[in-house]
């Protein structure tokens, strides 16, 4: 598993998470170059089924971040994303999707090295826990079906 | 059941509501849904243990609602579905009369909401005792157990939508499943896209689901996917302390927060 | 690093009682209205705001102060420091907690011989009987504290007004106060 | 057919030392859509931004990518180079191959293959892009101040000399607010009447202002630039047009015996009242809760002495209303009563007053025309005992805060009490003095050393009577916390500051958040003091938490400037990255099935209702739209949407589900 | 409704003048009183000092015997045990785990069920409604009622009168025709449970709350609780020489000012049990 390089998809908000990523760079911090930045408005902004199509076309893990409780740029659509994440977790949990597969984390605009540093610790468990083979055969096998229905 | 009838002849003969809709014995002696609008019809209206199915689900259906205003035989799960549905402004109080039937089968006097919500207030809330028992044994299954489990039920899905049909709560005129820009549910049935339907479905109904287990009963292939809203609806009251369908100013789970929300896994 | 010390395994006397009894000391800034309201303040070696600041300094010799101290010993648990106490620290439930911590460490300041003795006799009496029985507390208190001469004259005065008995009650669950005696004692 | 234009930039050597930027552009060049892929040294450079509007036009391209640096750097340089080169700025879009790749990671293949994923992402994404044309809102260019105390008189004034209307509406019949009660102000010792009265009257004089006072909120409705305002004008029981503000009449009402509220009830007054000498405007009201002849129906004195005829014992209330552009909300602050504790006696012993009172009795204008006199017997105080933070700093009484000028102000208390009483004793309970601010300390320090009053460091218990003096039980936790009992003649409480009565309905007129103490909620606590969570609406003043007179003239001139800032302009030019509801015809008209749980999400109150109707008016369906003038675009109603009726522009649900297909996707 | 009482280890000792007075009052008032059967001491001052758990579970049985007996309400004359029982019930609803350990030590089933009322509640509900009609020698005097520590603190917990110048004794003593006086130890402590082992404290404590009380002009002290008697009454030889004077001013319990005046002998109520002569009757 040692050469094995996890796909990972970030989802974070403009105001905290993306500028905090913007000041890793600017304090030249390294990161694992495994994860990919998508921009949002806002957490409040990003609907669950998205991480469900990550994880559709191939995401080993996944990343949702944003401003920390009381420091939304919108004052409250980190606190609607938490009871969102609250009941996607529990919901996937129940279907036996793997959740650790799935970091949720605050980091702020002046936490550029904790945004590497929540970039370097999920690269590292994923590496450890491999490919998400049992996603992926679920979605090989339904194209399979599909070949067969036709 | 003779005071439900009576009264339901009542409300039609005083031209207080133009319809009924209550059960009916069919042609086998299954119950089914029945829509009355003629008083010398109401004798049909039966209550007993065949009655099981959320009738709450007609309120929204313009069919029915085109027949005026109506009075709804209701047991508890209805009388929740009632309140979201207010709260939801799909319904108006004002132009549904309550037949409460409590679970021995006799008739409520639910004069007004208030009534109604003091009821349910001292009803147990909780998933049915059957189902509780099935989370349980689901519970205590290993992630990659349930995970096989769950793809294996939901192989059988062949996206017929009757769990949605079903319930009361998914009234949406358009549901996400017809969206295609972009095209969020693949249309064909298969495990991977019948997942991300049922997925998709709790999570609408996350914090609104009132445990009536119509989606699982509607099933034609058996699936048990009335156990993911109800595992969610458990987990509401875990984190949030409340129950949907208790109160007409009910305000959603996912559409509120308090900031002292407390979780454990968001570093 | 400052920060480390958050991850270290905190044993003062402070974390101690914010787990036992809940109360925090961290909670009080110092403002001194328990001292202020306490009956028993001017007798005390540490009143009660001084018994908060030891706490907060969480370092063994503070700790070990307050532990040896006559303070904890003389509060009348009258309850007068928590209800004015702007930031409702239970104090009582914390003197209690003291109380106990230093008897189990061996640590009672010599000074509050007196007042354990008497606690001792109170229980010693109830301990057999099930009830207390003053006669014997107080021949009990006596012997303990050799303060022999202490109430000479009070107890004619009680009997003559009848409020002295001679005999002890005894309830019939004395075999069980017996075993909840055992049972709590740890 | 989409035409893409990308560019990828070196940034000098910050992107290609890690980044092989020549393969960025070749990759990219060859993937269909993209009509033109090129690299360069600096794009932000007039040069660079020149390749990119010359590609424009050669290429006639539909959208560009510049991959560069991070959008919060540069997002606006590139898209106002598109503009210039004649594409639709918001058809374009930036990959962040510097903050976000080129310093992060080392050099090598990986990088440059996350490069060009960054990149396709964003060509995918910009080809859903739409041209957008920024929101205009029409702006009424007259400013509504709610509250007449000195934050509202210096909004007002600010608003008004920038050439703007206002309309000041103050709930007591004259403006002035407790500024007018106060005595002296710290750290000068400046007669406050004596700075204060001078703007009261301008405001009154003003061309650009009108003042209602004895007025009310009554409803608010609409958004930024476009408010509807209704105000109610109690009735005054005169005809303020021709009374000339003789007095007559209140020095003939028979009714004399009411609390005096300017006086902080230490004196009193008659049903028909002019609140203080210097009240602006300068005319009585009838106080019809206390006048006789609203109580028994009969009395009707003033109407006969009043040598021009003007009560008016039938004038009803008067509902204006108004069209307004922004608000200001300057509502001020209440303070603690003495009887608020239990401790120190319930408010029972007369000679416990609160710091308000004792800015009365020190005042020259006040009930003892400026002497030290305790209430109960009118003697001079000889011991007098200053408690700060009572009721502050006191979660047990629901109040945590600090109350932020009782330091100063009981330092000053202190200080005139020793320049009046100069052979008596001041003492000062304190648990922290808290003098930051120009001046401030220095203004404490001389309240110690040199009127040597005794401050004490400690909080006091309990405070009773006996023999006719105040025994105040404190500690000196300076001295191991040895109690401390003072025999005192008089005790001044410097009590909590609170919100002022009502805050909290206005505060849900005007949609604004507050917090759980009723004091009204600033947009951000550090760079958006004075907004509020709605646009259009400003703070000044104590009502967003207790502040002094240097800090409340501050904030209020601030909102003033935001005011005059957005009444710039007649219309208002925002970003048209908002949310909107679908519509179709009929008769669907929207998928939105109208269950309205977006509007509890939205932190803007910009969800509103839109009923289709038939032609004789019968509702056919009720959607939510979004009002454009309020919408910030957080996206939070978009993802709650079952039926995924809303989407927001820029971040569309195309956008984003073509960026995580495209990030995953090797093509 | 059966009606309980927990009368405590004072009532049957030192208090015996209280304990008179309370059954004297029921009886005067048609009231009868089940003994919490085999009841055992609350473990006062000496058992929550020494030792937390035991000082749950000594109250916690006496109120499972309550329960047991089909006892929903018992008055608790002494304040001592009163908070003791109150402060039991408490902890043990806010923390089940306790809860089933402290069931477990004392080997019976714990619920909770029965009210708790001090003596103050109880005249409240059962004398006050049938005082004027019995009434026959109204009490004019001039009294300080003196409620300690217990009756009111921790007022949280308690959830009766308020903490600070309480007044329900007040009142009860104002119907029966006294005047109160407003004073500020009426909820200072006593010295409480160091009578014995420190009594200068107790004496310096108990010697400011009567002056007081006299320096108003108090015919007498009014109280509710034995501790405090005991402290204000029988230790009134130790006070007057700790404060080096003569404090005459009698204490009476809150139930034998009523039983006076409704005309109970001050026998009756126990009177001449006290140390210090009382002189009003």
């Amino acid at each position: 598993m040692s050469d094995f390089e996890p796909k990972v998809v970030a989802f974070v908000c403009n105001w905290c998470t993306y500028a905090g990523a913007d000041l890793t760079g600017t304090s030249r911090i390294k990161y694992a170059s495994n994860v990919k930045i998508i921009r949002f408005p806002c957490t409040g902004r990003i609907d669950f089924m998205l991480l469900l199509k990550a994880f559709a076309n191939g995401a080993d893990g996944i990343i949702v971040s944003g401003c920390h409780p009381n420091d939304c740029h919108y004052t409250s659509g980190n606190f609607h994303a938490k009871r969102r994440w609250i009941m996607f977790k529990e919901l996937m949990d129940f279907m036996g999707v793997d959740m650790n597969r799935i970091t949720f984390s605050w980091v702020s605009a002046a936490e550029g090295a904790k945004w590497a540093d929540v970039v370097n610790t999920t690269v590292t468990r994923l590496r450890e826990m491999g490919p998400y083979v049992s996603y992926r055969d679920l979605v090989n096998k339904s194209v399979e079906e599909e070949v067969k229905n036709e | 059941m003779n005071n439900l009838i009576a009264r339901a002849k009542e409300l039609l003969e005083n031209k207080i509501v133009q319809v009924i809709v209550g059960y009916e014995a069919g042609p086998t002696g299954v119950a089914r849904p029945a829509f009355i609008t003629n008083p010398a019809k109401a004798d049909l209206l039966i209550y007993d243990e065949r009655c099981v199915q959320n009738l709450a689900v007609y309120l929204t259906k313009p069919e029915v609602r085109n027949l005026g205003k109506m009075a709804i035989v209701a047991t508890l799960p209805v009388m929740r579905s009632i309140m979201m549905l207010i709260s939801e402004q799909q319904i108006f109080a004002d132009n549904i009369i309550v037949l409460g039937v409590s679970s021995d089968g006799s008739l409520l006097d639910i004069a007004d909401i208030k009534v109604m919500q003091a009821y349910i207030e001292k009803s147990d809330l909780g998933n049915p005792v059957k189902d509780r028992a099935l989370l349980v044994e689901l519970n205590k299954l290993s992630k990659e157990e349930r995970f096989a489990y769950w793809q294996k039920e939901l192989s059988k899905c062949i996206k017929c939508y009757a769990c949605r049909q079903a319930c009361p709560l998914c009234y949406c005129t358009r549901c996400t499943v017809e969206v295609n820009q972009p095209q969020w549910i693949p249309v064909q049935s298969n495990t991977h896209g019948n997942m991300e339907w049922h997925i998709l479905r709790a999570m609408h109904l996350a914090g609104r689901c009132i445990s009536c287990g119509e989606c699982g009963r509607a099933c034609p292939v058996g699936i048990p996917c009335h156990l993911l809203t109800m595992q969610l609806a458990d987990e509401v009251h875990n984190y949030f302390k409340v129950y949907a369908g208790t109160s007409e100013k009910m305000s959603s789970v996912l559409s509120t927060f308090e900031p002292n929300d407390k979780e454990s896994f968001i570093i | 690093m400052a920060h480390s010390e958050h991850h270290t395994e905190n044993n003062s006397l402070a974390s101690n009682i914010e787990k036992s009894v809940e109360v925090k000391a961290q909670k009080c800034y110092q403002c001194g209205k328990c001292s202020a309201g306490c009956p028993v303040a001017d007798e005390m070696d540490f009143p009660p705001s001084m018994v908060m600041r030891l706490l907060q300094t969480e370092t063994p010799e503070n700790d070990e102060k307050i532990l040896r101290s006559h303070s904890i010993w003389l509060c009348v648990t009258c309850e007068m420091c928590l209800s004015r106490c702007p930031m409702e620290i239970d104090i009582p439930s914390m003197m209690d907690f003291l109380r106990q911590k230093s008897r189990s460490e061996k640590k009672v300041n010599k000074k509050a011989k007196n007042i354990i003795a008497f606690h001792k006799s109170f229980l010693n009496s109830i301990r057999f009987t099930g009830r207390l029985y003053e006669l014997g507390l107080i021949l009990d208190y006596k012997r303990q504290s050799l303060n022999m001469t202490q109430d000479i004259s009070l107890a004619p005065k009680m009997i003559s007004r009848g409020k002295l008995h001679f005999i002890p009650t005894i309830i019939k669950g004395t075999a069980q106060i017996g075993r909840i005696f055992k049972k709590t004692s740890n | 057919m989409a035409r893409i234009g990308v560019f990828v930039c070196h940034c000098g050597e910050n992107i290609s030392a890690t980044v092989d930027c020549g393969k960025v552009a070749e990759t990219i060049g060859k993937l269909k859509h993209v009509a033109y892929s090129t690299d360069y040294k600096y794009m932000c450079s007039d040069p660079g931004q020149t390749i990119i509007k010359d590609a424009i036009k050669e290429h006639n391209l539909t959208g560009v990518v510049v991959s560069a640096c991070s959008p919060r750097m540069h997002e606006p340089t590139f898209r106002k180079a598109c503009a210039e080169g004649g594409l639709n700025p918001f058809l374009c879009e930036m990959a962040n191959l510097r903050e976000h790749c080129s310093w992060v990671h080392e050099k090598n293949d990986l990088t440059t293959e996350k490069a060009i994923d960054i990149v396709r992402s964003q060509v995918e994404k910009v080809k859903l892009n739409s041209a957008l044309q920024p929101i205009k809102v029409p702006v009424t260019r007259t400013a509504l101040v709610i509250g007449g105390g000195i934050a509202g008189i210096q909004s007002a004034l600010d608003i008004a000399n920038c050439g703007h209307k206002v309309v000041m509406v103050e709930r007591s019949p004259s403006i002035g607010g407790h500024m007018s009660q106060l005595s002296e102000t710290f750290p000068t010792l400046d007669c406050s009447q004596c700075i204060l009265t001078p703007r009261m009257v301008e405001v009154a004089q003003h061309p650009n202002i009108t003042l209602y006072t004895y007025a009310e909120i009554e409803s608010v409705e609409g958004f930024i630039g476009n408010f509807k305002v209704k105000i109610r004008k109690k009735a005054k029981s005169l005809d303020e047009k021709i009374c000339t503000g003789c007095g007559l009449c209140t020095t003939k009402c028979p009714q004399k015996k009411i609390p005096n509220e300017f006086e902080q009830g230490m004196g009193m007054r008659p049903a028909i009242y002019i609140p203080f000498p210097q009240a602006v405007p300068n005319r009585p009201v009838i106080d019809r809760e206390h006048c006789t002849y609203y109580i028994k129906g009969k009395c009707k004195v003033c109407e006969i002495v009043c040598p021009t005829k003007a009560i008016r014992f039938d004038q009803p209330d008067e509902i204006l209303e108004l069209e307004i552009g922004a608000i200001v909300v300057s509502t001020g602050f209440d303070i603690k009563h003495a009887d608020f504790f239990p401790e120190y006696g319930y408010g029972k012993y007369k000679d416990i007053i609160d710091g308000l009172q004792f800015e009365r009795l020190a005042s020259a204008s006040g009930p003892t025309t400026g002497a030290i006199l305790r209430p109960s017997d009118g003697q001079v105080p000889k011991n007098i005992v200053f408690i700060a933070c009572a009721g502050s700093r006191d979660p047990a009484k629901g109040i945590a805060y600090c109350s932020k000028i009782c330091c100063m102000y009981t330092a000053k208390h202190a200080m005139l009490y020793k320049h009046k009483v100069h052979e008596g004793k001041a003492h000062v309970f304190y648990m922290d003095i808290r003098s930051g601010g120009k001046n401030y300390d220095e203004f404490v320090r001389r309240a110690i050393e040199e009127d040597h009053v005794n401050y004490i460091r400690g909080r006091v218990s309990t405070i009773y009577e006996r023999d006719g003096k105040l025994i105040v039980k404190g500690v000196d936790t300076l001295l191991g916390a040895q109690p401390v009992e003072i025999v005192a003649d008089m005790v001044v409480l410097a009590t909590a500051g609170i919100a002022s009565s009502g805050a909290e309905e206005l505060a849900q007129k005007l949609h604004v958040s507050y917090d759980s103490h009723k004091f009204f909620a600033e947009a951000h606590p550090k760079l958006k003091p004075v907004e509020t969570n709605t646009a259009g609406i400003f703070l000044a003043g104590a009502c967003q938490n207790p502040k002094d007179i240097p800090d409340t003239v501050s904030q209020a001139s601030g909102a003033a400037v935001k005011v005059a800032a957005l009444f710039s302009q007649s219309e208002l030019t925002r970003e048209p990255l908002v949310a909107a509801v679908n519509r179709s015809g009929p008769p669907m008209y929207s998928t939105c099935v109208g269950c309205f749980l977006c509007q509890s999400v939205c932190p803007y109150q910009a969800i509103e209702r839109e009923d289709f109707k038939t032609r004789d008016g019968k509702i056919i369906k009720t959607v939510a739209k979004i009002n454009e003038g309020l919408c910030q675009g957080c996206g939070t109603c978009v993802a709650l949407c079952r039926s995924k009726s809303i989407d927001l522009q820029g971040y569309s649900n195309n956008q984003v589900y073509a960026e995580v297909v495209a990030l995953l996707n090797e093509y | 409704m059966k009606f309980g009482i927990y009368p405590g280890c004072s009532l049957t000792g030192s208090a015996r003048d209280y304990n008179e007075s309370v059954f004297a009052l029921a009886e005067a008032f048609g009231l009868e009183f089940t003994q919490v059967p085999d009841w055992n001491c609350c473990g006062a001052t000496a058992a929550h000092n020494l030792n937390k758990e035991l000082s749950l579970a000594l109250p916690a049985r006496i109120l499972a015997l309550a329960e047991k007996n089909g006892l929903e309400e018992i008055i608790v004359p002494c304040a001592a045990c009163y908070s003791r029982l109150v402060v039991t019930r408490h902890e043990l609803k806010k923390d089940p785990e306790l809860k089933n350990r402290i069931s477990e030590v004392i080997e019976m089933d714990y619920r909770g069920t029965s009210k708790i009322l001090n003596v103050i509640e109880w005249i409240d509900k059962y004398i006050t409604p049938k005082l004027d009609e019995k009434l026959v020698k109204p009490f004019n005097y001039k009294v300080a009622c003196y409620y300690g520590c217990l009756l009111v603190r921790p007022n949280k917990v308690l959830g009766y009168d308020r903490a600070e110048d309480p007044q329900t004794m007040d009142i009860v003593m104002r119907k029966i025709g006294a005047e109160t006086i407003d004073y500020p130890s009426k909820t200072e402590c006593c010295g409480a449970g160091l009578s014995i082992s420190r009594t200068d404290i107790v004496s310096k404590l108990s010697g400011k709350i009567i002056e007081d009380a006299e320096h108003r002009g108090a015919d007498a002290i009014i109280v509710a609780c034995p501790m405090c008697h005991s402290n204000l009454d029988m230790r009134r030889p130790d006070i007057n020489k700790y404060w080096k004077t003569d404090f005459k001013i009698p204490v009476l319990f809150v139930t034998q000012a009523i039983g006076l005046a409704i005309g109970l002998s001050p026998e009756k109520v126990g009177l001449k049990r006290h140390f210090v002569e009382v002189k009003i009757s």
